[in-house]
């Protein structure tokens, strides 16, 4: 893990991160909104793998943060102004105060008892902010921003209409599109701002990785005792990775409600945390590009192949022989559409079963078999970025 | 005080559903020390064990009405169960207590499902990290369900109890309250008797057998006894179809109270986890107690009262209550140590 | 003054009576060996000084500061290290790593957040551990996984994270166990060349006799959770309680 | 990812293709003219149908769907034409709309706000649509609703019954044809103290969310104006599975109706324990008790069986009208596909002609000019009888059906029966009623 040069990896990342919009385009995921999702969920991931990719702690509460961070942005938009600095300030810090409060109760225990405590915390958050917190969190619609909020920093709104988040004066919706060898490419603010933020993030997290502060989080994970009987004090070491990681949820979670300024509750429920702990997993946890991966692939799942329905279907298989365009048809059908998750559930047990270290180690038995002589972040960086 | 009597035999029902759900999670993590995300996956299909019964037994002749039309007027379809028209009353009873027969068909289906669930992906986790096989059991649920959505759709599916078991009666009048003020239903009263004699079963198959006993050992050092030259893999594996066998049949017997549909596994599923691990991985009794307390503890926090007190306390109570029981005592209420702990 | 003085430790589990009044002073400098037999609460008293189990009654001082009620951590910040029976290492760590980590802690104490500068960058730490590792004779598995050392590495590896953190005290629970002669014989000579060239107290529980005899300056007896016999190595090996209690059966 | 090579072959192969599927250019270039999102540039219009295809309601998701295949079948031409010959304007013709062939793009709700806005997202990033229509519950058609809004394309609401999505959440591109709780009360108060006498305790379970909310204060205040008392009114988790401990207590509570505020998958569950426990067999006050339902769909009352015979409820639509509208659109859907429509693939159905229809006689797919042709707009020939689409809160006026389960149903399907249809004059309510107040319209946003 610590063979290839991070210089070349950070560089190589920041390339392929900067020109998805070209690189995905020929696989129909080149609109800003699904970037935007790679970028966010990919930050998610890296916090999410400081935490259990290095200290193995399995945590299914982070949606909460994700949660928090994206209402208090949310209010701060409501409040004080549309532009999205002082909303992610305030998401990290609330984020923050929340994963220690959390943290601090639950790393008491560890295992699946620590597992079990955060769940817990996660559904309590989720169904009171579905109910009786709705006054804040405008339960079951979400919270929105409406023409009659306060918004004291901002000069009054005459439009009538509702004004878009921007950064200085940078709309986060504003596209530049072009058609480039007859694909349509869309360069978006958002994307660009959620872009710079996860190279950022992902630098913060190599920085961690590589640090003293990394390789005591990574001896919790093989052994906690001897830690202790090394003289180190692990709950402050396990707290602080939670906290890191809670804070990288909640820059997430106001990112999502930056690029869209809606916070719904459904967003702290338990099967949101369990499918951040999947794209860890399923990317590779404890490596370093394996969360971003993993995160790609499920919303990628998410996003195109729920929307792939019989007509996209007889598009493809058109050339064939009327019968076996059928026959194609009928045997793909239960897997795409409203079967996505289908998919997405045959595709984890294959992983798990066939791949224990996720997507990262099938990169890196594809490496060995083929490419010996050219080691390194090249070949890690190969699998595409997002 | 009917009121909470009321509630008591809300709690002891719900409890006697949340116990022996986590009678058999609790059995397989005991036994195969394998965390597994698909048991309400299991509970599911046991519920729609009884759904398939009931649609094998309702498979009808089909003859035309002439006189009726249907919504595009044509002639009306009229359809008579084969059974009826074959064995006529008997037929009748057989579609009125298909839930009852759905058990016996639930049995060896949910047990050879576990076996084959057993033998075919879990025995390749035994030596994996938890993490590993919450999530290939995770990704075996999402499929289960998926492929139970494809055939059965997503809209719930009734089922009714046997005639002479549905409706309610005047229980409170055999403990003194006044008439008609507490009643309660015939068949949750069933499923408690019913949840009663299966816990009661597994304790007894465990406790006085010879293979229980294997197990036991077993579950309490797994390596000494492969070293006995018992083949304890085996038994393992029909501990499992055991355990899938113990919550089809809840599920099935459940189907009644709720009407099935594909994704009632992971709505149970949080539940019986936190049940299972209150009451301490790996515990029998441990379980059966959480079970029973959960929900005795939800059935009260959702009284008016109680709301009137605390409003939304019935949203998080359950939780609530695993967050104190596990700071206050970290293995649960009869979890042992060592487990589940690295 | 011992650096160490443990006086009337108990501990009971349910009806046994593990430790039964325990006392014992280790001499600053000296090599402190506990024998006994099968059982007979050595490792229980181990783990009631570094924090492991918390005694019933009785106390423990470590140059005249008390220890019980101490956490782990802080126990060992205070300069006692301990070897356990079975090597507790970072398996899934390399050996350097491994080094490095008690290096840190000794640096940095028991938190300290560092988490910018790269572990790369801390070159004395480096220098520290290398030079431990060349030390046990280690040098060349540097990068190996831990878990993949042979079981005497595994111990060495242990021996070595132990050192370099400088305690003042090192227990050692049966240093050489399951090890072939010539590993015992390298492990004595380690050990030796540590008390000369560190000075460092140890407290080191072994049933191999020749390991005793070969190290300690002072032996206590341990049987059934007491202390029945303690002196010079040739005093004991005459004391006729100990023959019956321990070491009539161990020269089989 | 080679599974996408075949993709764009086949669709240069097949223009006569309906989905534009993955990856299909949309010609569009920098600093491009138009004048509003989306505005089609070749021969075709993309509209986006975002239904629930996964989660609770997926079968209402499916079963809109169809409806919605269904009617861009009519729009081009196709089929038997359904209930665009019964529709009161006869702007459409079947060649399109506004000679643009209907393509389609679907997605997934997954009936969470989230998701459904990263799907109508996507829809009109990628896929180019100019209008999103479909859900089947109110808390997703408020969030995609706000973000048409945002982007600028017209969103025709499908299922959704809560009084704020044309109240406090109304928005300028956004339309509602189905009825809402309020109307679901006005039209049931009467029926009930009719059937039940003036003088009835009521006993309220909620589901305890918005929707629940707004359905209970409405049906409280009708049924109140009417005489009745409310009891109580309890509030239950979303999550509720098992509702015994909120249904026990009614027993006792001196209350001699239940009225559940409940849907889908709440309502089924709460409806079986209420007739588990016995209710409805008991006398209180002298008087039987009786369970209400205020809002009823035909999938609940399947999947509540037995339970709903009987029992009193308020729905949009239902296949039985006998109306030439709802005839025809119940024969071409029912021999496509071999079963009637639901109330939910109804409205969908009705929403995409409305739709189309407004194009067309407005003579742009500009979201200001649809808006100002829905504005105000009178129809006839949908079902519903003569239908009103307000100006002020964008919300459709028209009869509302009071319906019962059905004692001896002959099919899987006839499940209901229409009791009354209550005239629209009785649910109509002013713009700025109470319930409905706090929101504003906006501005038509047509984006770009």
């Amino acid at each position: 893990m610590l063979k290839y040069n991070d210089k070349v990896l950070m560089i190589v990342f920041a390339i392929l991160v900067l020109t998805g919009p070209v690189i995905l385009a020929p696989f129909g995921a080149g609109y800003p909104d699904l970037l935007q999702r790679f970028a966010i969920f990919g930050i998610l991931a890296v916090g999410y793998n400081i935490l259990f990719g290095l200290t193995g702690y399995l945590s299914f509460g982070h949606a909460a943060f994700l949660g928090v961070g994206s209402y208090s942005t949310v209010w701060m938009f409501k409040l004080l102004t549309m532009n999205i600095i002082p909303g992610m300030i305030l998401a990290i810090i609330m984020s923050g105060l929340f994963a220690l409060l959390i943290g601090f109760i639950t790393l008491r225990r560890s295992g699946i008892y620590f597992s079990i405590l955060t769940l817990a915390f996660a559904q309590m958050s989720y169904s009171l902010a579905y109910s009786v917190l709705t006054p804040i969190t405008n339960g079951e619609t979400g919270l929105q921003i409406r023409l009659a909020d306060a918004r004291i920093l901002d000069p009054k709104n005459e439009s009538g209409s509702l004004p878009s988040t921007n950064l200085f004066g940078f709309e986060m919706n504003d596209t530049w599109r072009t058609t480039f060898m007859g694909m349509d490419l869309q360069f978006n603010v958002g994307f660009y701002v959620c872009a710079v933020i996860l190279i950022a993030a992902f630098y913060v997290s190599i920085r961690i990785f590589r640090s003293p502060f990394g390789l005591m989080l990574r001896a919790v994970k093989t052994n906690q005792n001897r830690l202790m009987y090394t003289g180190i004090n692990t709950k402050p070491y396990t707290l602080a990775a939670f906290v890191i990681s809670g804070m990288y949820a909640g820059l997430a979670g106001a990112l999502l409600a930056s690029m869209d300024p809606l916070a719904g509750a459904e967003r702290m429920q338990w099967t949101e945390s369990g499918s951040i702990v999947l794209m860890v997993i399923l990317g590779g946890a404890g490596t370093l590009l394996g969360p971003v991966l993993g995160a790609g692939v499920i919303k990628y799942f998410e996003a195109i192949f729920s929307r792939i329905n019989d007509n996209v279907l007889h598009g493809w298989f058109d050339f064939l022989p009327g019968f076996l365009e059928t026959f194609m048809v009928w045997i793909i059908h239960p897997f795409v559409g409203k079967g996505w998750s289908l998919t997405l559930g045959a595709v984890f047990m294959i992983i798990v079963i066939f791949l224990p270290g996720g997507l990262m180690e099938g990169a890196n038995r594809i490496n060995k078999r083929f490419g010996k002589q050219k080691r390194g972040s090249a070949d890690n960086a190969k699998a595409p970025a997002e | 005080m009917d009121a909470i009597f009321l509630q008591v035999l809300n709690g002891l029902d719900k409890g006697s559903a949340y116990a022996l759900i986590a009678l058999g999670l609790t059995l397989i993590f005991g036994t195969l020390g394998v965390v597994n995300f698909a048991h309400g996956a299991l509970f599911m299909l046991g519920a729609f064990c009884a759904v398939i019964m009931r649609k094998i037994l309702t498979l009808s002749h089909v003859s035309l009405d002439p006189e009726k039309t249907n919504f595009l007027g044509k002639p009306l379809e009229i359809r008579t169960p084969y059974v009826e028209l074959w064995w006529g009353d008997v037929g009748t009873w057989m579609i009125d207590y298909s839930v009852l027969i759905a058990i016996l068909f639930a049995i060896p289906v949910m047990g050879v499902m576990g076996i084959v669930m057993e033998r075919g992906l879990i025995k390749h986790f035994y030596h994996r990290p938890h993490a590993d096989q919450i999530l290939m059991t995770f990704g075996l649920a999402i499929v289960l369900q998926e492929i139970i959505k494809a055939f059965f759709g997503a809209n719930p599916i009734p089922q009714s109890a046997p005639d002479s078991m549905s409706g309610a009666m005047d229980i409170g009048v055999l403990f003194g309250f006044a008439e008609y003020a507490v009643i309660y239903p015939y068949w949750r009263l069933v499923y408690f008797v019913f949840a009663a004699v299966v816990i009661g079963g597994v304790f007894a198959f465990l406790r006085f057998t010879t293979f229980g006993m294997i197990v036991r050992a077993g579950m309490a050092d797994r390596e000494t006894v492969g070293l006995l030259g018992i083949d304890i893999d085996r038994r393992f594996t029909i501990m499992f179809g055991l355990a899938a066998a113990v919550t089809g049949v809840a599920g099935v017997m459940y189907t009644p109270i709720l009407p099935p549909n594909y994704h009632m596994g992971m709505d149970f599923l949080v539940l019986c986890f936190v049940v299972v691990v209150v009451g301490g991985m790996g515990s029998l009794p441990g379980a059966i107690l959480a079970g029973f307390m959960l929900g005795m503890l939800e059935s009260f926090s959702s009284m008016n009262e109680v709301k009137a007190i605390i409003p939304g306390i019935d949203q998080i109570i359950i939780y609530l209550v695993a967050m104190i029981v596990l700071l206050v005592r970290p293995r649960g209420l009869m979890g042992k140590a060592g487990m589940m702990e690295d | 003054m011992g650096i160490l003085e443990v006086q009337n430790v108990n501990k009971h589990f349910g009806g046994l009576h593990a430790l039964n009044n325990v006392n014992l002073d280790v001499i600053e400098g000296s090599v402190h060996a506990i024998i006994g037999p099968n059982g007979a609460g050595k490792s229980t008293f181990l783990n009631c000084l570094i924090g492991k189990l918390a005694p019933d009654t009785g106390s423990v001082m470590f140059q005249g500061k008390p220890v019980l009620g101490k956490k782990p951590h802080e126990i060992n910040q205070l300069g006692i290290s301990r070897v356990f029976q079975t090597p507790e290492i970072f398996s899934d760590l390399t050996v350097f790593e491994n080094v490095m980590i008690p290096c840190f802690a000794h640096r940095d104490g028991s938190f300290m957040m560092n988490a910018w500068k790269k572990v790369k960058c801390e070159t004395d730490i480096r220098e520290q551990a290398e030079q431990m590792l060349l030390d046990v004779n280690m040098q060349d598995k540097l990068h190996m996984e831990a878990a993949s050392l042979s079981r005497g590495d595994k111990r060495r590896l242990e021996m070595a994270m132990c050192l370099s953190q400088n305690p003042k005290l090192l227990l050692l629970d049966e240093p050489t166990a399951g090890m072939a002669r010539a590993d015992t014989n390298a492990t004595i000579d380690l050990l030796k060349h540590i008390g000369e060239t560190r000075g460092i107290t140890k407290v080191i529980i072994e049933h191999d006799m020749h390991v005793v005899f070969s190290l300690a300056d002072t032996i206590s007896v341990l049987a059934q959770g007491a202390i029945i016999a303690e002196g010079l190595p040739d005093d004991i090996k005459g004391h006729p309680k100990v023959r019956e209690a321990y070491l009539g059966e161990a020269e089989v | 990812m080679s599974v996408f090579t075949p993709n764009r072959r086949g669709l240069i192969k097949s223009g006569a293709l309906l989905g534009t599927g993955l990856a299909m250019p949309t010609i569009f270039t920098a600093g491009s003219a138009a004048a509003y999102t989306n505005a089609p540039t070749g021969s075709g219009v993309t509209l986006g149908f975002n239904v629930p295809q996964s989660g609770p309601y997926a079968d209402e998701g499916a079963d809109e769907l169809r409806a919605y295949e269904l009617a861009v079948e009519h729009l081009n031409g196709g089929g038997d034409g359904g209930m665009m010959n019964t529709f009161s304007s006869k702007a459409l013709s079947g060649n399109g709309i506004l000679g643009n062939k209907v393509n389609y793009v679907t997605g997934d709700t997954q009936t969470k706000s989230d998701a459904a806005r990263a799907s109508a997202k996507s829809m009109i990033e990628k896929d180019g649509a100019v209008m999103i229509t479909g859900g089947s519950s109110s808390g997703v058609a408020i969030a995609v609703q706000g973000l048409c809004q945002e982007a600028g394309v017209i969103f025709m609401a499908g299922l959704t019954h809560s009084n704020d999505t044309t109240g406090k959440d109304k928005k300028a591109n956004g339309f509602r044809h189905f009825f809402n709780g309020y109307m679901s009360a006005a039209a049931l108060a009467p029926v009930l103290e009719e059937m039940y006498g003036p003088d009835r305790n009521a006993y309220h379970l909620t589901a305890d969310y918005t929707w629940g909310w707004t359905q209970q204060e409405s049906i409280q205040a009708a049924t109140e104006a009417k005489g009745w008392e409310t009891v109580n009114n309890v509030l239950t988790p979303l999550a509720t599975q098992d509702f015994s401990s909120y249904v026990a207590p009614v027993l006792n509570s001196g209350a001699d109706i239940l009225v559940l505020n409940h849907y889908g998958g709440n309502m089924i569950n709460s409806l079986t324990s209420a007739v588990q426990f016995g209710l409805r067999d008991k006398q209180v006050n002298g008087k039987n008790f009786e369970i209400v339902v205020p809002l009823y769909s035909r999938l609940m009352a399947k999947g509540a069986g037995e339970n709903v015979k009987g029992i009193f409820g308020s729905t949009n639509w239902h296949w039985s009208l006998t109306d030439a509208g709802s005839q025809a659109f119940v024969k071409s859907f029912g021999e496509k596909y071999g079963f009637p429509p639901s109330q939910a693939a109804h409205t969908v159905y009705c929403q995409t002609m409305l739709y189309a229809d407004a194009a067309e006689r407005a003579g742009t797919f500009n979201p200001c000019g649809i808006a100002e042709a829905l504005e105000g707009f009178d129809f006839d020939g949908l079902g519903n009888g003569p239908t009103h689409y307000r100006a002020d809160d964008h919300q459709c006026f028209k009869d509302v059906l009071v319906v019962k389960g059905k004692d001896n149903p002959t099919s899987d399907f006839d499940l209901l029966e229409v009791v009354q249809v209550t005239p629209r004059a009785q649910v109509e309510y002013a713009p700025d009623h109470p319930m409905f107040a706090g929101g504003a319209l906006g501005k038509c946003n047509p984006g770009a």
